[in-house]
Formats: C-alpha cells, structure tokens, sequence
C-alpha cells in the first residue's frame, strides 16, 4: 500500500455512460491482485472532500485504469481531469480475490454495473475460461462485453426491460445455469441486493463464491471504521469487517445480511 | 541556518519529539497507516477510544461528506482493554514514539476501571480521557457538557490511574474555559480541545438522517476557526498545557493553535485525505521556526497578539 | 400539475408568501439588493441589527473568508432607530413582503427601549431579538448564553411590544432545548436560530488576529449541518414555530431544516456570493412540494424520519 | 447594477503577472463608468467563495476587461478559466469618477499597481489629455504603460530600486510636477500608503483631487458593512462610507486616515 502520483495517460469515454482513467502507477502496479482498489483523490476539489474509491480494472505496463460514471460530485469533477494531468492515489487496498482459482471448478463471473471491472482483471488473470454473468437495468447499463468475448468467456447478458440479452434479472439467468449442476465457483461483484440474492443461491447449490462489496469510504486503509460490514463468525456469532482492508471480498456465506435491517 | 530547529516539547510530561500528534479515531491504531507514514516522526500517537470491554459501535451508514468536514458516527467501536493490548500494543511499542490512549466509558465505573487497566500496561505513554460520551445512568446526557458530571468522571480516573491524564472537551458548552478550569481543578495534566461538534445530516428525498445512528459530529476544515477560538480561550485559563485539535490541514492551521495557546496538536479528518498531513505539517512548522527566526517551537506557543481589544 | 404549490406560512401571527427569508445583516435594508432581488418574492425581509442610537460597529478589517464560510466581527454598526426608520422604511413599505426587525441593547433597558420604539412604527411585522450581544452591566459575558439573562432580555422586550417576537437564539450553549423553552415561557411568539458560532482567525505570519476585533462569528455552509441539528433539538421542545438558518445555499439546504421542524428558514451568507440564492431556493422547495405530491410546504414541516434511534 | 453571466472572449498575460481578461458583458458593459468595478464570482471554487473585485479596465463593444495578479487562492483559481468559459459578476459597481472633468485644470493620474487600470479607462474617457505618473518597485510591477503613450498622455515613472523610470517613488515625481504650481486635478488609485501620501500633498497644495480606494469586499454592493472606511463629516465629526457603493472613490480630503490607527 503506497500512496502514489499519478500522471493520466488515458481518460475517455467508452460508452454508457462510463469513463476509463489510466494513471502511471509505476510502484502501485505491480502490487495489484484482481478484486483491488485505489482510493483516488479527485483533484480540484480542495483539501477536505474524500478521497473515492474504484477498483482496479487494468494493472498493466506500469499504469492502472479504472472506469467510473458520473454519479455526483467527485466524479463530476474527475472527469475534467486532462491527459498529462496528475491524481495521487493509495493503493492497492483490500484483500482481492483469492488466487489461484480451485482446480476442477467452472470459474462463474456475475456482475452488475461497474461490479464487470474488477472481474473483468480477475478473467484476465486466470488461465481457465469460464462463464460470466452481465446485468443491468436496460442495454445502457452494460459495459465491457467485448473483454469477455475476446477472452473467449461465454457470455450471458439480461436487462431487467429485455433491451439487450434475455429479458429479466441476472440471477434469472444464473438459476438457469446453476440448474445444470456444474461444479462452479462463483465470483461476483455489483450493487449489495445482487449480492444478497447471489450469496443465497450459492447456499442453496452449496457452491463456493467470493462476492465484492462496496461501501462508502472514508480513509480506505481501515483506520475510519465507515466501512463496516457484519459477518458470521465460526462460533456462531456476529462481528464487523472492514470492507477497504479485510474486504472488499467476502466468501460466500460470510455475510450477515439480516444484521440491523429490522432495526431500521 | 540548515540545522533542524527545536521542535521537542513536552505535554503532560511526556516528552515528544514535536508538538504534531494524530487525533483519537482518524488513525485508528496506527499500525493501519504504517505503510504510508513513519510513526517515528509523530509527536504522539492518540489511538481509536477505548472502553473496557470490546464495543460493536453503531449500524453504518457512518459516514457523511459535508462541505469543508464530515460527520461521523462511528459509535467507539473497539477491541476493548484486553484486545487493544494483545493486538495492537506489541506494533506500538516499537516505535519510539509515545502512545496516547483515548478512553470513555458508559458510567463514572467504567471510566474509572478502563483507567486502572491501562494503568499496568507496559509502553502507555498517558491517558486522553473521551468525556462526550452519554452517561446511561442520567437519561443519556453527554457527560462533557455538564460541568458537575464532568467533574466527577475526571476526579474518578484521576484517582485510578497514575498516567498523564489528558481530558478532551466538549466544544458544544457555553464556556469552555469553566470546563478547562475544572479539568485543571481536578488533576488534569494537560487538556484536549476539540472534539467534534453535534450534527444532523438529512436526506431529504428518504427525509431520513444519512447516518443510521441519526446524529453525528462534525469535524474537519470547516470548525477549524472556532476551534482556535476556543483553544484560545481554555489556554488563557489554565496552566496545564494545552492540546489543539480541529480542521488541521495545513501548517498554518498547526500554528494557529499554538499562536492561541495550545502547546500541541492533533491531526485528525485531514489523515482520511492525506495520510501524510502531519509530516507535511511538522516540516511546515520547522520551516516557520527557522523563517522567524524563534529558538524553539515552543517559543511560538501563545504568541497570538491579540491587541488590546478585550475578548 | 403545473399550477404552483401552495407555499404560504404563518409565523408568529405573520402571513408570508413562503417560508424563505434573508437573514439578518447578509441582505442590509432590503434596498442594497432592490436592483437584482425581486423582494416582492421573499417570504419575509429581516434587516440588520438595530439598536436605539446609530452604532459604529467595529474597526476594519471586519470580514475573514474561511474553508466553507466566513467569520464576520462588523459589530452591529447601524443607522439607530430614527435613521433606520426615515431612510429605510419607506423603502421597505413598498412592497407587500413582511419587515422583520432585527433589534439588540447593550442592556436590558437597552433592549426593551428599542423594542418600545419600534412599537410604534407603521410597516414592521415583527421583531426579531438579537440575544447574542455582551452584556455591559456583567462584564461582557453574552446574554444569549446564560439563560437567566437572556430571560431578562426576553420578559423586558415582551413587555414593551405587542409585536410579533422573535428572539434569535445563541448556537453556542450546552443544550439548545432550554433556550428554546425558555423563549416559549417568556412569551416568544417564533423562535429563530442559529446566530454565528464564536471564532477567532489567525494570521500566522502577523501572529494578529486577522479581524481587527479580535473574535468573529462563523457562518456559511460549514456550519449548515451543526444548524440543522440546532433546529431539531429547539422545534421538539416547544410549540412555538422556528425559522432555521445556517449555511442555506441551495434548496435542500433549506429543506433539512423544515424537515428537522423549522417552519420557516432565513438565506444569511450565501446572499453575498449569489443575491438570488433565496429566489433560487424558492423555486427548488416548489418543485420538491410538487414532486413530492405534498399538499403544501406546510406538510414538510417536521417530516424527517428518525427512526427508532433515541436522539 | 446587475447580475450577469459573461462568455470569457479573451484571457491572456499581459506581463508583470497581470493577466487580461474580457467578458462579454452586453447588459453591463454600456453602464459602465470609469473607477467602477464588477465582483467576479471565480467558477470552480465551490459555492462558499466570496466573489473578488476587479476595477473595469475597458468597456466596449459589449465586453468588459479586468487586469488581475495571481496572488491568492481566487486569482490562482481564475486564471484557469479557458476562452468560451462562463463566470458571473454583479456590476458596473461602485460610484465611478465624477465626470465631466472640470475645465482648467490640467488631470494628473497616479496609480500604483493595477491602479493603471481603472486610470486608464479614464483616461480613454476624457477629451483632455494630461500625465500620468505610474510608479512600481521594480520595472516589473509596471503595467499598462503603453496604453498612456498611445493617447499621446505625458507618462512619468518610478521604480524604487530604479530598474525602470526614475528611482524612488511615485510621490517623488509627483512632488517635482507639483512643485511647479500648475492648476491640475488629480485622479490616483494604488495602496492606501500611497493615496495617502498623495492626500496629504493635495492638502498642501490646496488641489482638488479624487482617490480610488480598494477594501476587502464581502458583498459589493453595500449590505455586508465589510468594507467601511471612516471619512470626515461636513459638521467635523466623521463617520463610516461602504468602499463598494459609497465609494470605491473618495475625494481628496475627505478619508480620516488617522481612525483606528492609534488602537492597533
Ligand atoms: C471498493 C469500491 C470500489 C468501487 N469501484 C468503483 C468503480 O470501479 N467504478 C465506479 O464508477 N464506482 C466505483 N465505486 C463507487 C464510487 O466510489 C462512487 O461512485 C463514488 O464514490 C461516487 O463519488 P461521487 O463524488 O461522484 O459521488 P458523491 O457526490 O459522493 O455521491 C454519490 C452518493 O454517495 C454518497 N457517498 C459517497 N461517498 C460517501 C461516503 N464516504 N460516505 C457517505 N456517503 C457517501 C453520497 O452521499 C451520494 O449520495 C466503488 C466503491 C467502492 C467502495
Ligand atoms: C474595488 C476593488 C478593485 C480591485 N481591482 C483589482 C484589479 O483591477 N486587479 C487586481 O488584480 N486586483 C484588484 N483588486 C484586488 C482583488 O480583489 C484581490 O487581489 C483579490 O480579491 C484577491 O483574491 P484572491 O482570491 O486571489 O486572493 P486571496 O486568496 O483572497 O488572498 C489575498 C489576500 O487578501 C485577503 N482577502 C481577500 N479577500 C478578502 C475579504 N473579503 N476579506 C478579508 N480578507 C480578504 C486574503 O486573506 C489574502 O491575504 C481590487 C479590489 C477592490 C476592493
Ligand atoms: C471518524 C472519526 C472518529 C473519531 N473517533 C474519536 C474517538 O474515538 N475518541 C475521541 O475522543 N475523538 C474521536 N474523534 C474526534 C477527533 O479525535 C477530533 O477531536 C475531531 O475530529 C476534530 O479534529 P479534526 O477536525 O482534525 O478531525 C473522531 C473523529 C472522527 C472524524
Ligand atoms: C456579515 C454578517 C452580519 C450579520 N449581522 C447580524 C445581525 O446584525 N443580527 C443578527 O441577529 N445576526 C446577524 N448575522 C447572523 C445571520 O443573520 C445568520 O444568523 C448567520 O449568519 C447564519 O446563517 P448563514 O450561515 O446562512 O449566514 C450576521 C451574519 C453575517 C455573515
Ligand atoms: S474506509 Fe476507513 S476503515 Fe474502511
Ligand atoms: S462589500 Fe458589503 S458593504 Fe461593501
């Protein structure tokens, strides 16, 4: 973990909606596992905004991209930032996916929205081909298709309004196949209620998996506690992750979605 | 001319390399940062609050981004005494650099026996004493805004513990430098200023609080200058020396508390963005040392002239 | 549909078009910013501090600009009484949107005889009370931080006006809640908050002070979710209504404090970087009611959605 | 007096660190008198920013131009506002020079800085022609010098460590002129030392005489009470004026220069 200047060798759009930012990563680079992030401080923005956090989509040649929408204010204001340009960021931060992918296991990628990014590294790092899994609300939504078919990954893609791919949900899709009974480990990243309904399926097939959470951020190296997430312990318990540095993968099942839902 | 100015001091007895500490919660135990900054160049390490037993703090959403600050509401999760010692102590005591333990507690008890605990641990450098914390024994109140309770919870660690004690106040009082004098009154070594100060964030599409615990407190560059202003208050009250916290980002910020009084500092949100900032800070410092000329950083403490208008 | 909400309030017994105000001493008398404001649209016009004589204020420089807000020390300079009533009334009596007075004193005669002044004048709907002045007969200690003094202050001026009054509360106080209260007893008709939080800004380079009256207060949107939280602390304790301000710069900056159970909200220093920030918020709090499907803004009042979380 | 929203036409340095810049400003521009300013709001700072005031260097075609130094946080900002980018002011502000220029009386400019600029707009405005003493630290700090010779203006400078001009300050060359005993009027903007320097020689001199004045503004426009200066009353007393509306221009003799001064 470092804290790293960045000059932008790359900053373009490339399409729905989604930008790719590459800085110069020489230090950085050559640390990252597939599942990481950098915790960007967007520049323009004075001393006091946080810094952000996005995974690590490429981490190569010395440099790192990353794709980002325009959500709010940080990303509003990154997407001025010129070729040549500087960013400083910390990273690589989390855990990452384990590595290396279990011998005998279908690898099974689900993602939703900019969850395609990290684990479009993670099947570049692999050896296997396997399958993925692409959802979104309409065709829009959907990024990085391409990588997968370059990589040769079979590809499913469902829009929730039937504008792309099968019409529905990307577990719909992943039940599907599930169904077939293969021997899969499922890796998977996107908004927490895909997640939820994956991590649920993965108990139900007794299928191994490793799911990708993202929480707001403060300090990204686990020193804030902003970012806690709870999880089952082995004697039966509950206890927090911090999802920047013992996350932001969790193993299927780890996960105690029900803790303070009731509460709310 | 190119050799580094005095920038040692000492606070409450402990003897620190430079007057730039981290604040209690923004570095949680150090050991999280060890990669980016070198705890040999900290005035002080202030750790994450500490109770007694291990605590699981509130529900997230913990934290929310406002203009020039954040709000948060962490809610003192914590490994407790037992955890805090076998943990994170074994990476502390490897630096020489002194170890400050912020502890609260739920009632005058607590505070007292988290006290006591610490005070048969080995590499403890002094204890700052987090006193806005709800008593749950008086419906909730925060013991620091209410000067008897605060008392109390002082003189009780106090007689429990034999480390510098350093209470840290509430800024959310009417006279800081009543709740200064007494901290002074009883036994207090040095004191702390600021904590943060009441927040509510809403939402207001859900028309709910962002932070799932509802309120929360406000850090960071926007309470900077009230913050200086109520150092500079406690400081002209007491002897004991004095502590300043709030919106450092710059060297500037660091000086401004010393110029008011405060004998040291903490760095506290600015570490979320900029890990480095309190090295950034300590060579800001040196620098000013050496430009105006002063013998020592300590001569800077309280050379605010503040003219003859009244405060 | 596109018909436009009903936006209109009663504070105090004062009809107002909408619950958007400017804030006392951040519009003058309304006629500085006649040429770019449509003051026909504001909910209600709070001049700046008037006292029973003209008043000087302090030495410049009066006005520091900090991370997220500014620190002013101008010192309640004004016209007095008489000159703010011939050079500014008729001005402000052109138009149909309420004049609230803001009035401070020196002492509680002080007080209680602007008040009586004013009593008298044809055009004023109300009578905002300024409580965080210094109290000369007590060594300067403010009366809006003591709550037996800023009874004193409130009883004398209820006695002598018929007025709508609205006494402006001191944000820098233990537990806002007994201020309130206390206003409510006395006979306050609305209570107003939050006034500037103390600050001191420090020139490193000079070790002055940048304002040439030493302290200033704080105001802008670093403090907005501090104010907010204000707000909902005073508007649960008592029944009267409360006009939040602190920090407004966009519409839902405003919209948090209605929701927190302000019934009306004031625009202070954003007027000075944007004069239509109040024209703009109007609009925004428009399509919110609208959006929201809301019978009228009186339906947002107090809306937020705290949860089981005990504050 | 108005709020309005300018496209940046041109934005260029003009050397000695001052750079131009030229708004379109069509409702603004044909109110414009010499000696007033706009408050420019610096886009990409953020909402909390106070707006910053810059005399009017030129007026015309639609457009206005101000000259600025960068030497604060605003400034640094505004010189990254690129041409075809927005930024809005409130103006023409302040009370302008009195006009027309009395008969008979030949008009001394004397600015310090970027003093020249609002002279120099009120040079272009007058029929007459007179001189202009321009003075600096070093030849550095002079700008706008051509723009004097250009209307065939007679021009004295002074630098202090006599890079440029004569050495000494600009009260020196002034002294010299007045010396003489002509019958002149005399227009100066720059630090308030130097206006005061230049007050008290008018006194002497029995000349009348107008001062522009530059305070730290809040509003500009007369509401904050920032920006006071205390003046002499007709009755002996004084009394405070707002720089942004009462003034920026003061006429010779009637600053209290000595208010507040003994009490720092
Ligand atoms: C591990 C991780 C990886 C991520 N990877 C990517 C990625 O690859 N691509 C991508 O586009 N996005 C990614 N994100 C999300 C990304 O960080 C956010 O989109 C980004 O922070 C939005 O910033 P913003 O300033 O534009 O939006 P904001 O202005 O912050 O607004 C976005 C919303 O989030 C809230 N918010 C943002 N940060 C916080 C915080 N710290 N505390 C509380 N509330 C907050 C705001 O209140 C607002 O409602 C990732 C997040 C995490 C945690
Ligand atoms: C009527 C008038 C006309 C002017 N014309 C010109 C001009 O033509 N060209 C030109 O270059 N400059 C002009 N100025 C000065 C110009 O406004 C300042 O240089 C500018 O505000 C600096 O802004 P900044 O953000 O770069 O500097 P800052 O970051 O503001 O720093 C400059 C210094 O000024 C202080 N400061 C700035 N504003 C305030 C305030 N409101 N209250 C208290 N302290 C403050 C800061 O603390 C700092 O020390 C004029 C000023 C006035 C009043
Ligand atoms: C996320 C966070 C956690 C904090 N935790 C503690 C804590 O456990 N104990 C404590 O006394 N203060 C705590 N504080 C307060 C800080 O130590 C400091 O007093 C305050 O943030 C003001 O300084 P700053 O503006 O530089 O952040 C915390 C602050 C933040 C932002
Ligand atoms: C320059 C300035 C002058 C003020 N003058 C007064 C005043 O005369 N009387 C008063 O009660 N409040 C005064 N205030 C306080 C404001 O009315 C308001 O309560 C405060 O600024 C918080 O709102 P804001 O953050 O929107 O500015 C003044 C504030 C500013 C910035
Ligand atoms: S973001 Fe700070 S602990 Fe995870
Ligand atoms: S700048 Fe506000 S009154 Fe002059």
């Amino acid at each position: 973990m470092q804290v790293e200047t960045g000059i932008v060798q790359e900053h373009f759009d490339i399409g729905s909606g989604y930008r790719r930012l590459t800085l110069s990563a020489p230090t950085v680079c050559p640390q990252v596992k597939p599942g990481q992030f950098i915790h960007l401080r967007v520049p323009g923005l004075g001393e006091s905004l946080l810094r952000r956090p996005f995974s690590i989509y490429r981490a190569e040649a010395g440099a790192i991209s990353v794709l980002y929408k325009q959500v709010g204010k940080g990303t509003r204001e990154l997407a001025f930032l010129p070729v040549g340009g500087y960013a400083d960021f910390i990273g690589p931060l989390g855990n990452g996916f384990p590595l290396p992918h279990p011998e005998n296991c279908i690898p099974v990628l689900v993602a939703g929205g900019y969850g395609v990014a990290p684990l479009s590294l993670l099947a570049r790092n692999m050896d296997l081909k396997g399958i993925v899994f692409v959802g979104g609300r309409t065709a829009e939504d959907l990024l990085c298709l391409e990588d997968f078919k370059e990589m040769g990954w079979a590809l499913e893609v469902t829009t929730e309004d039937g504008s792309a791919g099968l019409k529905g949900r990307v577990t719909d899709a992943l039940d599907a196949w599930l169904s077939k009974g293969q021997k899969a480990i499922v890796y998977a990243c996107g908004p927490d209620g895909m997640l939820e309904a994956i991590d649920k399926r993965l108990l139900q097939h007794e299928l191994p998996g490793w799911l990708s959470l993202d929480k707001h951020m403060g300090c990204g190296v686990g020193a804030c506690l902003a970012c806690v997430q709870r999880v089952h312990t082995e004697d039966g318990g509950t206890r927090w992750k911090r999802c920047c540095c013992d996350g932001p993968i969790f193993a299927a099942g780890e996960i105690d979605w029900e803790f303070g839902k009731d509460a709310s | 001319m190119n050799t580094s100015p005095d920038m040692s001091i000492e606070i409450a007895g402990i003897p620190m390399r430079n007057p730039v500490m981290v604040a209690s919660g923004t570095f949680g135990y150090g050991v999280e940062y060890a990669d980016m900054v070198d705890i040999g160049s900290l005035g002080a390490v202030v750790v994450k609050g500490i109770c007694m037993e291990p605590c699981d703090g509130n529900l997230p959403p913990r934290m929310a981004e406002v203009p020039s600050g954040l709000v948060n509401a962490i809610g003192l999760q914590g490994p407790g005494v037992k955890g805090f010692v076998e943990n994170y102590m074994p990476f502390l005591r490897q630096h020489k650099t002194p170890v400050i333990v912020n502890i609260w507690g739920r009632t005058i008890e607590e505070y007292a026996n988290v006290a006591a605990a610490f005070d048969v641990v080995e590499g403890i450098a002094g204890l700052e004493l987090n006193i806005s914390c709800p008593n749950v024994k008086e419906g909730g109140v925060s013991f620091g805004t209410d000067l008897r309770m605060a008392a109390k919870v002082i003189s009780a660690v106090r007689r429990s513990t034999k480390l510098p004690l350093i209470p840290k106040l509430s800024p959310n009082v009417a006279g800081i430098g009543a709740f200064a004098r007494m901290a002074e009154d009883e036994g207090a070594d040095a004191i702390s200023l600021i904590n943060t100060l009441p927040a509510l964030v809403i939402d207001v599409e859900t028309r709910r609080p962002v932070l799932r615990n509802g309120v929360g407190g406000l850090s960071g560059a926007g309470i900077h200058h009230f913050a200086v202003k109520q150092v500079w208050d406690a400081s002209r009250v007491v002897s004991i020396p004095v502590i300043g916290m709030g919106g450092i980002y710059e060297p500037d910020d660091a000086l401004r508390f010393l110029l008011a009084g405060a004998s040291a500092v903490a760095v506290g949100t600015a570490n979320f963005t900029e890990p480095r900032t309190a090295m950034r800070v300590i060579a800001g410092m040196e620098d000013y040392v050496q430009r105006h000329e002063y013998g020592s950083i300590r001569d800077v403490v309280g050379m605010l002239q503040y003219g003859q208008v009244k405060p």
